[in-house]
């Protein structure tokens, strides 16, 4: 087997020097009865050209986003990755690496990750941030968890405009712990009264921004309540790029940032491996979960980076700790450097606002169709519009005529009454044509 | 050579992807535009490639060498698994897509269950979770939900877990709600099952065991311990991180496991890539399959749909991730699994099983094992009571490992061995790597009880970096570059 | 630009160093009338999306070879390529390095061009192989001209079961050196007598095996009477493949052997770049044209790798060097060598025998269809058939119903009456489905 | 690290690529079947990775460093290039598949033909040359069908070449049958125009000359030169290795050229892997493309088609290469070419001469200049004047370079100039490479001025391997491995 690099004489000679007489006898702590003695029901070894036909095979199945138009958001985001990016991070020695637990011999991961948390403090407009999370939902219910144990109390308000998958995940989680959770209904206008929610006993309201809906939403007030409470303001994000363009959530007083990093260096791989990250203020550093990297000095003087303050983590602190996570997404946060480090200042800045004028000139083309309305009054890079049928149905004639054409709000909240709704993102890898196609597609598809 | 920060080396209007900036068009942002300045230096293409190479190049990885991490399976990452995972019609779909759209992939997630369930003999499986930590709490809520829907959720509480578990599974089992206690050890470096007897009760939920364990042992009375679990109405969720050792030779589903997660970057070959992603599925007996979270695939007239929302009347206990899991580790796991067929997999724990007690059988004269010399399974544990003489630490034996091109074993876990060195050479190695392996750890050896303590404490020498000052970095913890004052 | 780092302010900053200050000042040596001061009629810099959407475009207008049935070959063959040899072949520090002139920093270069030359020396059955040549057909001219150089006779002869392609480098350039070529007429049996045609001006023979036809052809004879007659014998191959499984030149007498190194590591590229292989004896090393890596030892007495013989190269020799090769076809080479690492002696005869198998299977299949003739006697994984039709008609209409099911002899020889034969070969990546396929279109094609 | 030889660490028995053993057939061999063991050892894939990548680490890059040859144009490879080379639909499909079935690799030819046509205002092409030097061969083979074409085949023999060219030139001319002069360069590194008139005369073919030269100078005289060749009915050959200077500044084709190869791995990125490959475009005047060799594309209705055969009555050369040329090399140009656009490609050229001058004006203090101070184009040329006090050569300063992190520039070349040290930055360098690099030299020559001559001779220290013994290599030539006699 090409993966296998013993020989049979080599196994010969190595059960010689282990001093049994054959591999089973090293088997035999197993007990008698419950070991196989014969392969299981599956099937034998494939040669590299028949295990690569098998999984074409598979793929050639699945319509790829970059093979016409495009404008599925709703949480994940299709964007034009570098290519040099994919490159870097196939190198060896960063994929086939281990967490960097010997960091004489691990400085390329370890400087990478410190480059990552001055990446994602600066994004987020926040004093720290870890070294990445599995992805954005759950990092919310880290954030929440994390919330309840500087607050000490245990009550959570989600926002009416959080992804509802993020709020489940909360909610699945706060229920095993038994905290409490206030899910504020689907809010399409974007425009709750967080405020009115919180009481002596909240801990944190998280908030959305850009919301599920696409809506901007200025927090700075609902900081100001939150901070006379005693409770915290956790504000999310599924769309990193907004945050070239968007004021950051540092910047209207977010005490923890969390968020989806996938657009940044990331593929959409079908829903992941994505890239959580985590921000919040240098005060709560000692609560916030995951790995960090910090810099130091070796024995001869010269600047480095270990893992620290890992006296927070399960490995140190085990049942004490303040998250159970060790694997994370350590090459995903690598490729969201990277990207990143290529974008710049300028790049993003200019990269958010090409997403949002291709957005804007959607919005404006879609409002003209007869009996489409676009629901936002303010967006960045996605929105909702109202159509004069079944989302679900309209959705699937619509990928039928070529056009991915946004997420049915009925796929995110079955049951309630929100069947009329699509959510409809586009970024730059959107042409004019495309936006043509989908017009014209929805304009057909109405029709009949 | 040193390699500055990209804050010391990109400027903010520099940029490496090229845009043009749109036609002027009216904003839609509100009051809500960006305006200070971010703090994002940008790199040219050049600038970067050689930065992030160069980065790159003081790293260890298992393409360069030997990676004899105890319990963290550093086997080979088959480059076609790479490709695959690449194919655009698996990279490059979107998990809300219509499903109509995506019928490869449900295909390739029912594949990669199929096997998981085969290989481990176990009914059913939920794959969202996105690693080993985050598959021990999704095993835990599934069997906290059980025990709710039999009205026991405020009387049954207890989770045992042994002394020698990975950090994760107390950290997860506290996570959910439950409370910890601790299972000893016995001379042997099993569960000791007196004493674990002795903790049952109507209070115990579950425990939570390694198997084999971290001591690179096979827990033979696994079965008593599942049968007396069940006996009290409590579960067996087994820790799966070891699953390299067995995979074609035992099935967890014969044991009497509730519940196991699987990491497909250990077992299954997907990248570590330098901390991850990994990828934690978690197969599920019968009494537990209720309770799995969404989403999940069901089989339906027209083919495979993934179920994302579950009805009221369901017993899911919800969901774990935004969407449906690590696709992108899923294709790597296939290929692995559908290269090495049902035959290549048990041979790849056999050759597992062997070079670790190869390696076992080539040291055991010179370095000390704390629960005697005995065969092991995929790992050989080895502590330092054979150092003490020398007054080196095992630190200092693992450091000097770096100056001789390896990277060190695992150290100084599990607890239950003092100053534990932990060895999995994995199925990866030829025996010419592993007997090279051992003369250096031999040569190391001999030269430390030769009291040539200074090819130790100095080391690592031949590394990028010399020792690093942990608790300075603790102290005062720089976490982010900040812009030094102008002087 | 993406690719250019200097800032305008660091231009500014750099002219000034210099001491002029425009750019244009540094152009000065161009004739003033010459130089151009405004763009080229040309498209201005382009996102990399937007390149990367005209290049796809461009390539999805192509039938890909493993997109369906395909049996083309002569002279460039569809192989699988392990996927770990393009991932090898891309790491930086091979893609990105220069031909490797200072040792000391490029012995990863240089022990792989040697391992190369071992394998080349290996497979061909010869003494000494060099670094690569551009390909086969280049490798052949050269071999031609190293036999002029050896013999000091000027006269070739080239088979009529040669490539015509080489066939055609070797006169166009023999026509320039005023060299003989005398080139006998294609031969399709591979049954012409090449001995007869030598004469006490014959510098070389060169032949093919397997031919372009496909036949085997047992040279030991041919290598006598060229012994005999001081003339020297050059064995071609197209496909290495062949090597696993037929007696090696090295083996049946040739003084010289060139190839096509394509089907080990390198994919089909339409036609390039390739990997010429060049193998010979010791006795004529150092008429050899092109590199050679030897062994040696550095000031420490530590094994390493130099380029060596360079006395023969044009950078040295100039006018009088053996060849004028200077970039090769090293990372093809490297290819090469890491495919052929993987395969090993035992991979390579089991991959030929496959070969061989399906061929063998596709021709008893093709020989039944009616009015079809296989014509060879002997093959090893490509052969000639016989159509009741014009062949090149016949191919058109074949890839019209998906199936790329060779090269009409037409395409080769135009003029030549061949125009009823068509050059077929099946390797490993054919399944039996595939040759099904072949089959069933044939018989539709010639039953309309 | 050491790493061995395949032969020393394979098994022929072992594969890395698996394959089952076809069913029983009927060979078709004849007597030809191969018994005899061929003598190549397998590895599997975890060793086969490891032992190259192991191998790669001991090479210097351009990915990892600047890399200042002279001539070479090591600039920066872009990773789209490789990405878009690699699409089936360039990558996979054959070049004797039928022509209708490949029409978008036809317009990707045509293309690049034609962005090459327009930078170098020349009208016809000849795409199929495999390298610089096969090129060069193309070239004076449609200059030599000229001459014929003009029935002086047998009078005009001479081809005159400049001291100063790159070894190619005068062994490509030789191999075409050409006869070579030399043409001495004159006190400002140019050519001497008084010596090259006075070599003029019907005996002539064609001058092959390097512009800008390989002293990194622009030839001014160029129009004189041309004008003068054309005057006695010969042809100017223009080697285009250096066209990276003057892309989008000037074209060769108003200055008079009949020929110009183009190294699209130098000037337009493609990456040279280690020696190769390459691609070596030729354009051609108007005068010479009759000649121009098969294949080439033709515009006929129904769009472009790849003419592989002359007919009898064309003046067609022949063929130089088996199939179409170095497609994967054209893919790459053109998304170079794409990316960067008229404007950028100006730039580029800009910045490799402003790049060459910037390290001149900050070396020039320090090193000397065989022909004086003035500006250079896209590299700078030092002898060894300033070094000979120090007793230390060019080969040992390149060798100290080594242990500074450097690749060293080219040396000894042009051979105009004596000890030469032949710098290449390009445009790919930052300014603070370029600073770090112009800081490292000057450190290097003031500890050499100073008579530090022990950091030079003795290096490299801090490379894989210290100075190797070229002339043991050369003396008793070992180009293969051997199995060693049994002890």
């Amino acid at each position: 087997m090409r993966y296998l690099p013993l020989t049979p004489e080599d196994r010969s000679a190595m059960l010689a020097r282990v001093g049994v007489d054959k591999i089973d006898a090293l088997f035999e702590s197993i007990p008698a009865n419950k070991r196989l003695s014969r392969n299981l029901d599956l099937p034998l070894r494939r040669a590299e050209m028949d295990v690569q036909r098998l999984l074409s095979d598979m793929a050639s199945k699945n319509r790829a986003a970059g093979s016409g138009p495009f404008f599925v958001g709703a949480g994940a985001y299709k964007h034009h990755i570098p290519a040099s990016v994919d490159h870097l991070i196939q190198r060896s020695e960063f994929l086939t690496s281990y967490t960097p637990y010997q960091p004489e011999i691990a400085q390329g991961t370890l400087q990478a990750i410190f480059e990552f948390q001055t990446q994602v403090a600066a994004l987020t407009a926040m004093d720290v941030a870890n070294a990445s999370m599995y992805d954005g939902s759950t990092a919310t219910i880290e954030a929440v968890l994390m919330a309840h144990r500087i607050t000490k109390r245990r009550k959570a308000i989600l926002s009416g405009g959080l992804h509802p998958h993020y709020a489940e995940v909360v909610r699945t989680i706060s229920r095993m712990t038994g905290d409490e959770v206030s899910s504020l209904p689907p809010d399409v206008p974007g425009a709750e009264n967080l405020g009115a929610e919180i009481d002596a006993g909240t801990s944190c309201v998280v908030v959305q921004n850009p919301d599920v809906f696409g809506n901007l939403r200025d927090l700075s007030g609902l900081a100001a309540i939150c901070k006379a409470q005693g409770a915290l303001l956790i504000v999310a994000f599924t769309e990193a790029v907004s945050l070239g363009l968007v004021k950051a959530p540092g910047e209207m007083g977010a005490d923890i940032v969390v968020g989806e990093g996938q657009s940044i260096g990331n593929s959409l791989n079908f829903g992941g491996p994505y890239v959580g990250l985590f921000a919040t203020r240098s005060k709560y550093l000692r609560q916030m979960p995951g790995r960090l990297c910090g810099e130091t000095l070796d024995a001869e003087g010269r600047r480095g980076f270990v893992l620290t303050l890992s006296t927070r983590e399960q490995h140190i602190k085990r049942d004490k700790a303040t998250s159970s996570i060790c694997t994370n997404s350590g090459l995903c946060a690598l490729a969201f450097t990277i990207h990143m480090s290529l974008l710049g200042e300028a790049g993003l800045r200019r990269l958010a606002k090409i997403n949002h004028a291709n957005a804007v000139d959607l919005a404006d083309r879609l409002r003209r169709v007869p009996g489409v309305e676009v629901l936002n009054q303010s967006f960045f890079n996605e929105f909702t519009v109202r159509v004069p049928v079944r989302a679900d149905a309209l959705i699937e004639r619509l990928a039928e005529k070529g056009v991915l054409a946004g997420v049915p709000a009925s796929r995110l909240w079955p049951g309630e009454s929100l069947d009329d709704l699509i959510l409809v993102a586009s970024s730059e890898v959107n042409t004019d044509e495309d936006r043509r196609a989908f017009v014209k597609a929805l304009k057909g598809a109405l029709s009949c | 050579l040193e390699e500055p920060l990209i804050f010391e080396i990109g400027r903010p209007e520099t940029t490496g992807v090229d845009l043009d900036e749109p036609e002027p068009f009216e904003s839609r942002l509100g009051v809500l535009e960006r305006h200070s300045p971010i703090g994002l230096p940008g790199l040219s293409e050049p600038e970067a490639v050689r930065h992030y190479v160069r980065l790159s190049q003081k790293n260890y990885s298992i393409d360069a060498g030997l990676y004899p991490l105890g319990s963290c399976t550093m086997k080979h990452n088959p480059r076609l698994n790479e490709a695959m995972a690449r194919l655009p019609g698996f990279a490059d779909i979107h998990p809300l897509q219509p499903q109509s759209t995506v019928p490869g992939a449900l295909e390739l997630i029912g594949e990669v269950a199929r096997w998981l369930m085969t290989l481990t003999g176990m009914p059913a499986i939920a794959m969202s979770p996105k690693a080993g930590a985050h598959g021990e709490a999704c095993g835990m809520m599934a069997i906290k939900s059980a025990i709710a829907a039999k009205g026991e959720a405020s009387t049954r509480k207890i989770v045992l877990v042994p002394e020698s578990a990975h950090g994760t599974n107390p950290a997860s089992a506290t996570l959910i709600g439950f409370d910890v206690r601790p299972v000893p050890a016995g001379p042997d470096g099993r569960v000791d099952l007196q004493a674990f007897r002795a903790l049952l009760g109507p209070e115990v939920a579950a425990i939570m065991l390694t198997n084999p364990n971290t001591c690179g042992l096979f827990e033979s009375d696994i079965v008593e311990i599942a049968d007396a679990m069940h006996a009290v109405g409590a579960y067996f969720y087994c820790d799966g991180a070891n699953f390299n050792a067995i995979v074609g030779k035992a099935r967890p589903g014969d044991l009497g496991v509730d519940a196991m997660h699987i990491n497909l970057h250990k077992t299954f070959s997907t990248p570590h890539g330098g901390g991850g992603p990994g990828a934690g599925p978690v197969v599920l007996s019968r009494r537990l399959a209720p309770f799995a979270p969404a989403p999940f695939l069901r089989q339906e007239e027209g083919g495979l749909r993934l179920v994302e929302h579950t009805r009221d009347d369901s017993q899911s206990f919800g969901r774990m991730t935004a969407f449906h899991g690590q696709m992108g580790m899923f294709v790597r796991a296939l290929s692995y699994m559908a290269s090495h067929g049902a035959d290549g997999l048990r041979q790849a724990s056999e050759d597992a099983v062997l070079s670790a007690n190869y390696i076992r059988a080539s040291l055991n004269d010179l370095m000390s094992q704390p629960f005697g010399d005995a065969p092991c399974m995929h790992e050989v544990l080895f502590d330092d009571a054979w150092l003490k003489p020398t007054g080196l630490t095992t630190l200092d034996f693992a450091k000097a490992m770096i100056d001789e091109g390896y990277h060190p074993m695992t150290i100084y876990f599990p607890l239950v061995a003092h100053g534990a060195m932990l060895i999995e050479p994995t199925e990866s190695e030829s025996k010419a790597s592993l007997d090279l392996f051992i003369a250096t750890l031999r040569d190391l050896a001999q030269a430390a009880l030769r009291g040539e303590t200074e090819r130790f404490i100095g080391a690592p020498i031949h590394a990028p970096r010399r020792r690093l000052d942990e608790t300075r970095a603790a102290r005062n913890p720089v976490l982010k570059w900040t812009k030094p004052a102008p002087k």
